[in-house]
């Protein structure tokens, strides 16, 4: 499994994101740049945390309008998976690829700790590794991350059971119904504050995160098994 | 040149923590007679005319400037200083 | 601003003390007048006052920091340049330096402190080392105070939002509350970085006839004179001075970062400057002078923000975010692609010069010429005289004293709601510690360890200075320091290589406080050779006082040391119960 | 009850770090129509009408809403929603 780890000016988990990859689970990754406009023979793609743009105006708002975007938004019409952690979630809402918006923290102060979170549904390309109501150690690092939608939006994401990660136990942030993560309809794309390449490695005090990017990988093998077979 | 002027504030439904806080530390300053704060974006801009002015800023507002899922915007077009 | 446009002459300024707003003295400006030979121009003795400021020249603490020991067999790079390296094996090095932002951010608290943590970065990147780590020393004053709650609110918020920003963790620090910070409150930063030996680099400008080019952000008028005003001390005037402050722009910093790792791999460059205090003036009367050449530059190609602007203000802006550098000459257009890829421009500015002068031209004329090393190295050296403070005789008089404890849990529990002594989670939950994904130790253990990725190795690293100590004995509350950061070292693994330190005292002008800056020195001197942990980088902050009393002497000591392999790191926490616990030392 | 409408903007000679990183975006986007963005703050605030308003307006935005070391702040006076 190839995957890209797209770089915007400001992104700051790229290497993160990176080395979870390539040394957390052992597959090959490329880091590709905001300038670039294809996302030819990559299976999977991350859009990983930071400032992009130094997250100006409102964070996500400027990235969305990368030369590289189209890409992804082409990318996740092709059903490949597409995840983007933190920044890289509030990327996905600018662009619509996601519903929803983000607000300031409830709080109005940025928040980095490690928290638990409850694996709300275990039977997306993500998360097939959870069991449903595992809680798992990740780490949040964010001063933007209350998730809003309308009520209509979250009837919706309740009905199509595409709340993936709630926070458990304490809500860090004020988002709406303790949403932590979420998916899109058609399944292959994820955005979720909390990230799960910050816990890839017992070292660093948590390796929660590891079963998120072994699913997509187990997900390719299936799939590509079904293909070449 | 004209200078439009973009003021850019949360929908009534959506909570505004910011002004919750500053509301709160109005109180506490005894400034009680504050009865709600919501906080906004005002964003200046410097444009050359043209004959669409209007479309266009409606469209970098939609596009750009404001999120429409949680933000509503207005803007006003004043004379702009010569250079 | 009449005054700018209508720029005094060489004899107004001469005749009308006009220096003396600047900050020089009578004595010091008939030097510069020797030194050129000719009464100076409002630009030239512009630029005398900022490099002979105590900021850059170091004029009255430099005979007190020859004492600190600073070479040692694995020190590569000692204090002189924007920051010291140390050898860590494996051709790896690891680079770290602490500076003061304590004036600017009395004022605006949370442009000042980021600020301090975007300059302490550029000295660490500028040396062609990635930084790893930040750390912070902070102080202020009675948080009971609105003020002081304010001030306390807004440095943690702004060295977060830099930090955080540019994805550089904050992984370490101490805050300590005290009265006699209430209106000078300190904030330290500090900046940890990882080098390969082959990639350090110094700011000279060597090589007559290279390219003097200009990277990052545009000159505004910001912060003109902020570097005489971090030498003087706070006053209800000081309000006045407001424009010093300049605004930060953490994204820009980020891109100049990764645009200035990928130019230390380019062979066309042959020196890099940060843009600190003092700006252009700094920077290329520094490279110049260390390289033993002078640098002409056209002040017109200065990528300016503002309309206007005089070389006075050119030279003296501390727009943030700025680099110099020199380049082989013909290779501009190689420089300008590294930079081009993450949106910056690089602009040639000037030249390197065999004559050794910084030489300005601005709308076609000459408008200074001065000896570089008259500015950067022959600033008046100032022995001041101490004294042994009468508190410090009264103390040493008092017999000693013994609490008397009744409720050993009623101490305990008052003890624990200091603010000082309280948990600092509040704080350091604001800091992106992980981003990197390094960090096996956060804050609240006793040092930070980063590990060092693709090896064993990492590296422990802590901020520490307990004033009370010096205000008590200053010779002794060095040793402290320096032995309270050798033991937090230690206690999480690792062997302590080195310190830097930032010297925060009140009016050296005062024989009592100079008195506290010698003794504190002769202290952490002491310690430092003892421990074989020399000093290889620091910095003063002097004048922090407010209206006329000066805080208690605190002498920040930041120190990293190795460990060899990722098994040997401790934490702190207290790890099941039935487990014995043991007190040792004495 | 009056809403008093507060506009904050960096002084002019202050780095808008913001502004310019929206401003080459547009022009990324190829609004280049646009010379110059200035962001700043709009704050709305629902109040009591008092003799000393106006006295009360400038204060708490010279205390708390603003920061006068960088920023400028103006304001305007509206009757308010009746509640
Ligand atoms: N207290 C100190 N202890 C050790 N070195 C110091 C101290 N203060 C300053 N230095 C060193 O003196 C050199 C000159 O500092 P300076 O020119 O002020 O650089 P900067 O402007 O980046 O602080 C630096 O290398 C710095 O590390």
């Amino acid at each position: 499994m190839k995957t890209a780890v797209i770089v915007f000016p400001g992104s700051n988990c790229d290497t993160d994101m990176y080395y979870a990859i390539k040394d957390g689970l052992g597959e090959e990754v490329e880091y590709v740049w905001h300038d670039d406009s294809s996302l030819d023979g990559f299976d999977a793609v991350m859009i990983p945390g930071g400032f992009s743009y130094g997250d100006y105006l409102r964070s996500g708002a400027i990235a969305r309008f990368s030369k590289i975007m189209p890409a992804v938004i082409q990318a996740a019409n092709d059903g490949k998976p597409v995840l983007g952690v933190c920044n890289g979630f509030q990327i996905l809402l600018e662009a619509g690829l996601l519903p929803g918006a983000m607000l300031r923290n409830k709080k109005l102060k940025f928040i980095c700790e490690t928290v638990p979170l409850a694996v709300e549904n275990s039977e997306t390309i993500f998360t097939s590794e959870y069991n449903k109501g595992d809680v798992i150690q990740i780490p949040i690092a964010h001063g933007e991350g209350n998730y809003y939608c309308d009520e209509e939006t979250l009837k919706q994401l309740k009905e199509q059971n595409r709340i993936v990660f709630k926070y458990y136990g304490k809500n860090p942030n004020g988002s709406i119904e303790d949403i932590a993560g979420i998916i899109n309809e058609k399944g292959n794309v994820l955005g979720m504050m909390p990230h799960p390449e910050r816990a890839a490695d017992a070292l660093l005090g948590s390796n929660d995160g590891l079963k998120l990017f072994q699913s997509i990988l187990k997900h390719w093998r299936e799939s590509h098994a079904a293909v070449t077979s | 040149m004209k200078k439009v002027k973009i003021y850019i504030t949360l929908r009534e439904s959506v909570l505004d923590p910011q002004g919750q806080a500053v509301k709160n530390s109005l109180h506490n300053m005894s400034y009680e007679d504050v009865q709600d704060v919501r906080i906004g974006k005002y964003i200046e801009l410097e444009m050359k005319d043209s004959e669409d002015l209007t479309k266009r800023i409606e469209e970098l507002c939609e596009k750009l400037l404001a999120n429409t899922v949680i933000e509503n915007y207005r803007y006003e077009i004043e004379e702009g200083v010569a250079q | 601003m009449p005054l700018l446009h209508h720029e005094p002459t060489p004899e107004m300024i001469a005749e009308e003390k006009i220096y003396r707003q600047m900050g020089l003295s009578d004595t010091e400006f008939g030097i510069v007048k020797d030194l050129l030979g000719r009464k100076p121009n409002y630009t030239e003795i512009g630029l005398f006052s900022v490099m002979w400021s105590e900021h850059c020249s170091y004029k009255t603490s430099k005979p007190v920091l020859k004492k600190f020991p600073s070479s040692g067999s694995h020190v590569l790079q000692g204090p002189g340049e924007g920051a010291g390296v140390v050898d860590i094996g494996d051709n790896q090095a690891v680079v770290f330096k602490i500076e003061s932002h304590n004036h600017p951010s009395a004022i605006e608290p949370y442009q000042g402190a980021a600020t301090g943590v975007g300059g302490i970065i550029r000295d660490v990147f500028s040396m062609g080392a990635r930084p790893i780590a930040l750390l912070n020393s902070l102080r202020f004053g009675d948080l009971n105070q609105a003020r002081v709650k304010y001030l306390f609110e807004e440095v943690v918020a702004g060295i977060a939002g830099y930090g955080n920003c540019i994805g550089i963790p904050t992984v370490g620090g101490e805050v300590q509350f005290d009265e006699c910070y209430n209106g000078n409150p300190l904030v330290n930063a500090m900046c940890v970085g990882l080098i390969n030996h082959k990639d350090i680099q110094v700011g000279q400008a060597r090589g007559i006839g290279n390219t003097v080019m200009y990277v990052g952000a545009s000159t505004g008028r910001d912060g003109i004179h902020g570097a005489t005003f971090a030498s003087e001390e706070l006053n209800e005037q000081s309000d006045e001075k407001r424009p010093a402050v300049q605004v930060g722009d953490p994204f820009m910093e980020k891109l100049l970062l990764e645009a200035c790792l990928e130019l230390i791999k380019c062979d066309a460059l042959v020196g890099i400057q940060d843009m600190g205090a003092a700006g252009l003036t700094s920077s290329s009367s520094e490279m110049a002078s260390k390289a033993g050449v002078g640098i002409h530059m056209n002040l017109d190609l200065v990528p300016q923000r503002e309309k206007g602007m005089t070389p006075y203000e050119m030279m003296l802006s501390e727009s943030q975010e700025r680099m110099l550098i020199v380049v082989k000459k013909g290779r501009e257009e190689e420089i300008k692609e590294i930079f081009a890829k993450w949106n910056l421009h690089a602009v040639t500015i000037g030249e390197v010069i065999e004559e050794k002068v910084l030489r300005l031209e601005h709308k076609g004329e000459i408008v200074a010429d001065v000896p570089v090393d008259a500015l950067a190295e022959e600033a008046p050296v100032y022995h001041m005289p101490s004294k042994v403070p009468a508190y410090y005789e009264a103390f040493q008089k008092q017999p000693v004293w013994r609490p008397n404890i009744d409720s050993p849990k009623d101490v305990l529990l008052q003890l624990l709601k200091q603010p000082t002594i309280a948990s600092k989670e509040w704080v350091y939950n604001q800091y992106d510690y992980m981003v990197q994904t390094n960090t096996v130790v956060s804050p609240g253990s006793d040092a930070a360890v980063v590990r060092i990725r693709g090896t064993k190795k990492a590296l422990a690293m802590t901020t520490d200075c307990n004033a009370k100590y010096l205000l008590l004995d200053p010779e002794m509350g060095g040793k402290i320091a320096v032995a309270e950061a050798t033991r937090n070292i230690v206690c999480s693994g690792g062997r302590p290589l080195a310190i830097t330190d930032c010297l925060n005292f009140g009016n050296p002008e005062k024989p009592e406080v100079f008195w506290q800056l010698e003794k504190a020195v002769a202290g952490m001197s002491e310690a430092c050779s003892v421990l074989e942990t020399p000093v290889i980088s620091g910095n003063v902050s002097l004048y922090n006082e407010t209206n006329q009393k000066a805080i208690d002497p605190t002498p920040v000591v930041g120190m990293v040391g190795l460990i060899e392999d990722t098994e040997h790191i401790t934490t702190s926490r207290f790890k099941q119960s039935g487990d014995a616990i043991y007190v040792i030392g004495k």
